[in-house]
């Protein structure tokens, strides 16, 4: 199975609904655990992608999800606007001139953003950020594709793996960012940028799936 | 919410339309970017410096770009970093062939977006050195920053690699007289009310009736102590001390002095702490060489202070009295006008 | 009350030592007076210029002594005159024989009080002119005055007569160039909160959370109307074109602008604002030759603002562009530096 | 008779009594009708001519006098201050070179002072102020000793107009000073300035008399 430029437009849009829809949920986290912009944050950053869904159309893809990570970076600005920029910048140098993604190309852009992220925000798993989603989830992807399971069984694993590590910063204590500050650490809450990168697995994966 | 403004979302884009019509002959902003550089690049090529961080510390930092000073600022909103395709449009507009020193407050958000900033001027072949300042000796850590904040010091960092650049010294120079900077120049601040970031509306925290916070950064992150309001003689021991023992300086150390209005602490009131700062170096016997007294990096109106002190050598000295024509600071040649 | 203080009493004391350390290679104190004088006497003889008033203004007056601009400031107790041997010692401390011209703000204390130095300096043979400056276009009467109040107009007069001293001319040169200044300048101010007076200790009125008072003097005296909190747009129309009706200024005019912070109104907003003035001047087809913003004339911590407009000649904008290096205001030269 | 210089130093210490006894009248009236000030500058300046009293006494009169409006002046600094340091100032002038004063010093010392206060602050009687007190006074004891009256009955007319002057004020309303800006300028109250002027003219009325 292969991934086009139309597939992944179609994913843009859906993780733009996706967070739009979760408005409640995502500012509140932020709310009990950072400054509460997550959600403001990221849908003013998502609104812009689909605002210029034509410009994007006419690119190639890796050019396409570069340029996806220049929108993010220069819309949402501050921290997770360079992060996720960062991460989609690095993942279209992995794929440099292809026109269309296999389940190889799908785990080195993983890899890639996650370590974009790594590097950027000098964090590791474990510190209660959104990596603490993607490291499992980029992982399992990786081990499922060496053990020959196709894409459609490699994303839903992946999903499966985003959404533990996902769940899993409940219980964890800040390091860095704004929930270290609190004299709490963000403990008892999940990290929201950790949920808003799930939602961009989930909707991966289930677009796949559905396909 | 008191301000002068017209819409909150816009008071960036309004307040640089605004610096640069006031100062049309000595600046100018990049087309469709929150980026101000020098009306007229140096003749000869120069390495080109480039700061920038949130707004609402004004005139930090476009009130200090020009002549003897900084190439380029970014204006990012107010109290965040700008984003990476702003301050690579600032690197771009000043660059002039000989390297580029990014100044940046040690801010996470700041280190993030201009690290990413010098990854992409690097993929353009731009030779790209930064310096971080961390001259706030208050917390180690703090809510926008892992390590110590970058604060008023900044400032002579901006003045004293300035002027090594506009000797036409190369970048490694450029950046070492910088990092000396960062090296030898610490403050401590404090606060007595806070400020209204204008898209929220509403105070950032509140301060009793009697109170002031100890080591308070210049967003409103939090300090080391609250206290009660003190004279000036105890405030200028407070914070004086806490700088020296750091470095520390010695008996016998050549220094320059800012004391640094947050907003809306009157000038008065400024040179009141001036004067028992002095005094209290002086029985340290710690020589100030300079003194500059005023807001110089502000936190939009909080009403506070901050007391930096630079470690000079006959280097620094010499940079720090080079002319410069900003804004914000402008310093007469010592010779004669021609 | 909040303040960076000793003793509210001593306040004025502390500030002049404080405002003298920090600029010891500039002014110097007349011993046991409330003077401050330049610290070297220009080698020529030439005109002085003796100005003063109540403390509490900062920079003003204090922060104008220097070269191109002022031979001594007098500082009264905050919001009072200086009493007439603080100001004949300013006189006698400035004078080089050329004689002295006294710049008075019209404030009624300050009249009488300068115009008894007038009279004590005069029976020392010194020869003696004044100008009075009322730029205030706010109110006719006010608390403290008859006839107009003087405020940030002050600053040019300042500026330009003392260009024009600089450059020798004789006292009725130097005179006649003030007196043009300050018939062709015009100011309007507002205010957003009171300040507090230290030896008081309380504010001196009060306004609604959503209030502000349009054409506030510099020391709280009432202005014209209270009305609810304006869009910078809006205040800028209202202040601006209080002041062109005035003189009046018409379309084609040079004027040299002024946005004048009080105290605790942030540099951005003061931006802003100029951003809107610079575009209703436009508007009237005035052009605006050189502006200034920042915190000139204060009223220690008030927030508010106001807007000064000079209408130029060819002889003005030679004066205000000239060289001046003081504690609050320096220009460089045009030419290079040798 | 004949005023020495040991009976001014006598005046000044009994009007610095006089002021001092009086601070809840006058800054009551002050308040009233000013900014409330009056009483501590008026008692602040007196207590530093009675801390001078040693300097003072080995001047000559018009030396003496001249001094002691320096002193007013210096000390008061504001309105009051330029206003008496000018009256005493200009009152030592028309005395120039007297060891002694008779009837007619005095008389050309309270016009020479009731011209400096106009001069200096351009009002006039009727205008609220401390004018409305010595105006009369003045007047009262030219005329007197220009009848023919000695210096004891001279001092008491004066008095007795400046009383009548004083109370005059309560029904004026303000042209100049802090009270002119009031809604009522003051109507109703006394004018501070006039009550001080007049404890001056009573304390050296009394004390002709007395002598
Ligand atoms: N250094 C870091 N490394 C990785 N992720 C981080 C880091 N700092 C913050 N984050 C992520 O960013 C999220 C907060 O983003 P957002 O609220 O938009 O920015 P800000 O913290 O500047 O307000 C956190 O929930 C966390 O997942
Ligand atoms: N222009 C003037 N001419 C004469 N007397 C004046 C004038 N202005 C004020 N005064 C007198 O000064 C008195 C107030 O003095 P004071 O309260 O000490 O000074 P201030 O008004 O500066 O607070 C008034 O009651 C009035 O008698
Ligand atoms: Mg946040
Ligand atoms: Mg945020
Ligand atoms: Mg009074
Ligand atoms: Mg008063």
């Amino acid at each position: 199975m292969i991934i086009t430029r139309d597939d992944i437009l179609e994913v843009l849009k859906k993780i733009a609904t996706k967070i739009e829809e979760n408005r409640e949920y995502i500012t509140d986290l932020d709310s009990a655990t950072g400054d509460g912009d997550h959600w403001a944050n990221m849908n003013m950053g998502f609104k812009k992608i689909v605002d210029e869904i034509d410009n994007l159309k006419v690119l190639e893809i890796p050019e396409l999800i570069k340029k996806v990570g220049m929108l993010l970076m220069s819309t949402i600005g501050g921290s997770s606007g360079v992060l996720y920029g960062t991460a989609f910048i690095r993942a279209s140098q992995v794929i440099a001139g292809k026109s269309e993604l296999d389940k190889n190309d799908i785990s080195r852009m993983m890899e890639a953003g996650l370590e974009g992220i790594m590097t950027r925000g000098k964090a590791k798993p474990g510190d209660k950020t959104m990596i603490d989603t993607l490291f499992p989830a980029s992982n399992a992807f990786k081990a499922a594709i060496e053990s020959d399971l196709n894409l459609h069984e490699a994303a839903n694993v992946s999903k499966e793996a985003g959404y533990n590590g996902m769940l899993s910063t409940k219980d964890m204590s800040a390091t860095k960012g704004r929930a270290f500050y609190q004299a709490n650490k963000g403990l008892g809450h999940i990290d929201p940028g950790a949920v808003t990168l799930y939602y961009m697995i989930e909707v991966f994966s289930d677009y796949i799936v559905n396909k | 919410m008191k301000k002068i403004i017209n819409i909150a979302d816009e008071v960036v884009n309004d307040m640089i339309e605004g610096l640069v019509a006031a100062n049309s002959n000595l600046l100018k902003r990049v087309d469709g970017f929150n980026v101000i550089v020098r009306k007229n690049k140096s003749d000869n090529d120069k390495v080109a410096l480039v700061t920038g961080g949130g707004s609402g510390h004004e005139p930090a930092h476009a009130g200090y770009v020009g002549e003897g000073m900084l190439d380029a600022a970014v204006c990012g909103n107010v109290f965040a970093s700008p984003s990476p395709d702003q301050i690579i449009e600032g690197i771009k507009a000043a660059e002039m062939g000989k390297g580029v020193l990014l100044i940046i407050k040690n801010y996470s958000g700041d280190i993030m977006n201009f690290d990413m900033a010098r990854e992409l001027a690097e993929m353009e072949d731009i030779s790209v050195e930064t310096v971080v300042v961390n001259d706030d000796v208050a917390v180690e850590d703090s809510t926008y920053t892992t390590g110590r904040r970058g604060i008023a010091g900044t400032v002579f960092v901006h003045k004293v690699a300035g002027a090594m650049a506009e000797k036409g010294a190369d970048l490694a120079e450029v950046k070492r007289v910088a990092q000396k900077v960062v090296d030898n120049v610490r403050s401590m601040g404090m606060a007595m009310s806070s400020c209204i970031i204008p898209a929220v509306g509403k105070p950032g925290f509140s301060l009793g009736d009697d109170e002031v916070e100890i080591g308070m950064g210049i967003h409103g992150e939090p300090g080391v102590e609250r206290t009660s309001v003190k004279s000036a003689v105890e405030l200028s021991e407070i914070l004086t001390s806490r700088v020296l023992e750091d470095l520390p300086f010695k008996e016998g150390d050549e220094v320059a002095l800012m004391i640094n209005g947050l907003g809306s602490t009157p000038l008065m009131e400024q040179y009141i702490l001036n004067r028992e700062v002095h005094r209290f170096l002086t029985e340290k016997g710690i020589k100030v060489y300079r003194t500059y007294v005023g807001n110089y990096m502000t936190a939009l109106e909080m009403s506070g202070c901050s007391v930096s002190l630079l470690k000079l050598d006959e280097e620094l000295k010499e940079l720090l009295g080079a002319p410069a024509e900003t804004a914000a600071l402008t310093q007469r040649c010592k010779g004669v006008c021609k």
